[in-house]
């Protein structure tokens, strides 16, 4: 199968960025990963971009207006959606884009403005991403979906509120270490303990920041990666897998059937195992969501998430170091940007170029995991560097 | 656009039945007349041997637990200061519980668990699921404890 | 270059269907493209779908309706979306899925549910196809955008308002012969001359319907095609163009930058020219959208779209046939759906499948033109039957 | 969601100066530091030369009508019955005509056309682009006939 390559990471600071519009955003991490990769915008043929949600961009076709902005048209150009996974649908229609002979230099854009809708329109549009039809009326919101994942967890394995809580800690820990980071403070194990219910058992910092950011990858054929630069990164397998809508449905609580299944999908194609994985950034828009990401990619037998991290395994120096970003918890998740932004920082991690304190060393092979909803979409993909 | 209510949702589909259910008291499931299988929530099409055609059968009986929240934060249609108008069910429920029970055939329903405190919520505890009208006159379901 | 083939069409009634919801119009056009290409859905690898409005869906995700229903979980499955030529994405996208090698089957469905929303509710979320920031606030409607470019066609090449209507005329008289269209009734010049202005200059029957509906076409790779049916259809010509978000910077405000780039992008991919084409539907979201394409995909000179269409040229026996299925016009523009529809339009033709009185001859070269908002996307697509 | 006004979707970005020249009565473009190029509307980043630095000019002058058109269905955010609150603009402008003008350095202003009656209206008339601040205080652009 044809190999493509990661030849230019670009990310924007995420955070309530005032300063900037959803066009402005998408041009700040675009101008970043055209530096990065030293290739005229000219060159690039083709484009994908992921944004998550119409309404929160009050446009149809939001993607026009980052084509417009960075001055791309009249080549082509699209948006890939599935909720908060919509950046990873983007990285994956862009390999598709180049491995189908299309083109064979392509830009992934990933961006999303959020902070200047009020809290309870930003939880109304998030809640809708579940079953709005038969599960929405419930009062359902984002946070009270992981919130039933979480207690189904805890029934079935005795999964603690404070092994939740130490997802948060060392989130934090790193994202204080990452310049892009939305909320860049260490946080306590009893501060996140004593914080206040949104979704019980879920307490504020068991929840990710509501951001905003943008990201942008920029992906080449074999032949063109190995011209541009010596040290390109492979993005070498692909997984996507879905989910019932309904959390009703789901026959575990406990697990996201989309992850098992595209998890399964990427290990096959990059021809690998959880076992050769150096460094991980998974989906922790609630920190039970990292914790069954754990056991759903084969870091851990079930049930053993919550030690997994107590034990500080998913630390730098630990089993599998995972979301040295910040993750999406204390780095912050412009939905439509995650996607990208995960394979920014592992091209990042790959490549050596991680801050001081959060570089996994000798990572050789990551892995992306980004969900959309509570688990309707998944999709998780693997880079080496060989 | 405003948050439109849930019986309107259904009205305007081929499970408009299922509504009708709603407002007579009864929870309804729907049957594939080509394979048998019945679903809950209902559906009119059957993605096993896609037959189109359906029958309605109510559900009975009590259910177990299976996982719960308390929702804290409710969302813009059920935050009584953000808009005036109070869809489906209105916010006196929340912060009540949700959740969801599994029925003795697999079905599960979720619902405003009604007549227990939340400390004494419990994974595996009996509730049964209820169509109930809010005084608002919009019908909802509620998962009930006995005696409530 | 590798050959993908459409094996299966499904199309469901377009109209105001308060009898089927997103999800139920989904599932009748999957329902009825499975039974066409006799292959069990439990085979197809991976689906891609069009929604155009997240908000007109109710939902973030939205394509996770339509999986969910169909039973179409773990599998893969993502939305593509460029307003209202989202089913065009979805079509290239299914067409990079087979060539890139990561399926072989795959579904494309295209839905949109538009009618349980209020008239200006519609034409306010379809405004903001537009540029939101900059045009949208002077009162810029959908129709306002395309009646700006019928004054400057008018102005420049003398086009008139006999002309616009007469492509209603005829785009009437074929979705009469049409039994999934929308609006089943032929019109008079007479009627559509003398009906309310909407944004002057296009009235009333210048304008497309606002209506429900789904399609949705199964690709298969070059060997798998030619297992399950002696007849597949080529999709041998894709393009994608894009314009800027803003009218107010199109150098030649009667053309769509986007359709010349994506037609020059389609006819070389296919090998072939405009005077190849023996049938084509192109996006009549407004009459004067339908002269501006003929012009734009080179069926004519530049301002002679206007006496083409009035000396009936784009009739069947006429120079090139265009719209014989009614167009959005006629049998209604349910905006996600529309692309996919196209293509399943084209496929009938080139099998011959097509409603009596509205069958080309002969049909041998199709052509399908799919324009997002104003023209900020446009698709061109190219089926074959060698 | 509601349809914001004008001023506060720009007031969120690097063009939030835009704004600020429009209460002023200024209709202002957009030059970049690094290579010179006008932008109508506005920029704030420069995807010819990459440059992020802009300053303020005014447009000023006379331009030729490209085109216009009469919306005569306005969109929700302009339909008096169905909103209480009136954004940017206020419905006392439509159904008037909106129109397109082009300047004489190239730069295009789209904006609502004061004091022509509509059967005047004609591709290439002269019109003068101004902000105007209307009664319910919020600023908007106006196409402006000679007289007007
Ligand atoms: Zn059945
Ligand atoms: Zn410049």
């Amino acid at each position: 199968m044809a190999r493509v390559g990661v030849v230019g990471i670009g990310h924007s600071r995420f955070g309530i960025r005032e300063d900037a519009s959803l066009r402005e955003l998408a041009f700040e991490a675009v101008r970043s990963c055209i530096n990065d990769a030293d290739v005229p915008l000219s060159d690039v043929q083709s484009m994908v971009v992921a944004i998550a949600s119409d309404e929160l961009s009050y446009a149809l076709q939001p993607s026009a207006q980052v084509g417009d902005y960075i001055g791309f048209h009249p080549k082509p150009s699209f948006r890939a959606e599935a909720a908060c996974a919509s950046g990873s649908m983007a990285v994956r229609a862009g390999w598709m884009n180049i491995a189908s002979g299309l083109a064979d230099l392509v830009l992934v854009v990933g961006a999303e403005k959020m902070t200047e809708a009020s809290t309870p329109d930003v939880t109304e549009v998030l809640g809708r991403a579940g079953d709005f039809l038969w599960e929405h009326p419930f009062g359902m919101t984002f946070p009270g979906y992981y919130a039933m994942i979480a207690r189904a967890h805890m029934a079935k394995y005795g999964t603690t509120e404070e092994q939740l809580a130490a997802v948060a800690v060392k989130n934090h820990k790193y994202g204080a270490l990452n310049p892009n980071a939305h909320m860049r403070k260490e946080i306590t194990l009893e501060k996140a303990m004593s914080s206040f219910v949104v979704a019980d058992p879920l307490k504020l910092f068991d929840c990710c920041l509501v951001s905003d950011g943008a990201a942008a990858i920029l992906l080449a054929s074999e032949a063109v990666a190995k011209k541009l630069r010596p040290d390109p990164v492979w993005l070498s397998g692909l997984g996507l897998g879905t989910g019932s809508l309904a959390l009703a449905h789901r026959e575990d609580l406990t697990s996201l059937e989309a992850t098992v299944e595209a998890a399964g999908q990427a290990y096959r194609m990059a021809g690998i195992g959880p076992e050769d994985v150096d460094v991980a950034v998974v989906h922790d828009c609630f920190t039970i969501a990292e914790i069954v990401a754990y056991e759903d990619l084969g870091f851990c037998p079930r049930g053993e998430g919550g030690p997994l991290v107590e034990h500080g395994e998913t630390c730098i120096g630990g089993r599998i170091p995972v979301n040295v970003d910040g993750g999406l918890k204390s780095k912050g998740h412009p939905v439509g940007a995650t996607g990208v932004a995960m394979a920014v920082e592992i091209v990042k991690q790959l490549r050596g170029q991680a801050e001081e304190g959060r570089q996994v060393p000798q990572a050789d092979v990551g892995l992306s995991h980004n969900v959309g909803g509570n688990g309707q979409h998944t999709a998780v993909h693997i880079f080496t560097r060989a | 656009m405003q948050f439109r209510d849930f019986s309107l949702l259904v009205r305007d589909t081929k499970v408009r039945g299922f509504a009708e259910g709603l407002e007579r008291g009864e929870l309804r499931a729907s049957r594939c007349v080509g394979c048998g299988a019945v679903h809950f929530p209902p559906r009119s099409d059957c993605p096993t041997c896609w037959s189109g055609e359906f029958t309605w059968e109510p559900i009975t009986g009590t259910g177990r637990l299976i996982t719960y929240t308390l929702i804290k934060v409710p969302p813009r249609h059920f935050a009584p200061d953000l808009t005036q108008r109070a869809p489906f069910s209105t916010y006196v429920y929340a912060p009540t519980a949700v959740g969801l029970v599994e029925m003795e055939d697999g079905l599960r329903v979720m619902g405003w668990v009604c007549g227990v405190a939340a400390q004494n919520l419990h994974v595996g505890m009996a509730l049964t699921p209820k169509p109930e009208v809010l005084d608002d006159g919009r019908a909802t379901i509620v998962l009930k404890s006995e005696g409530c």
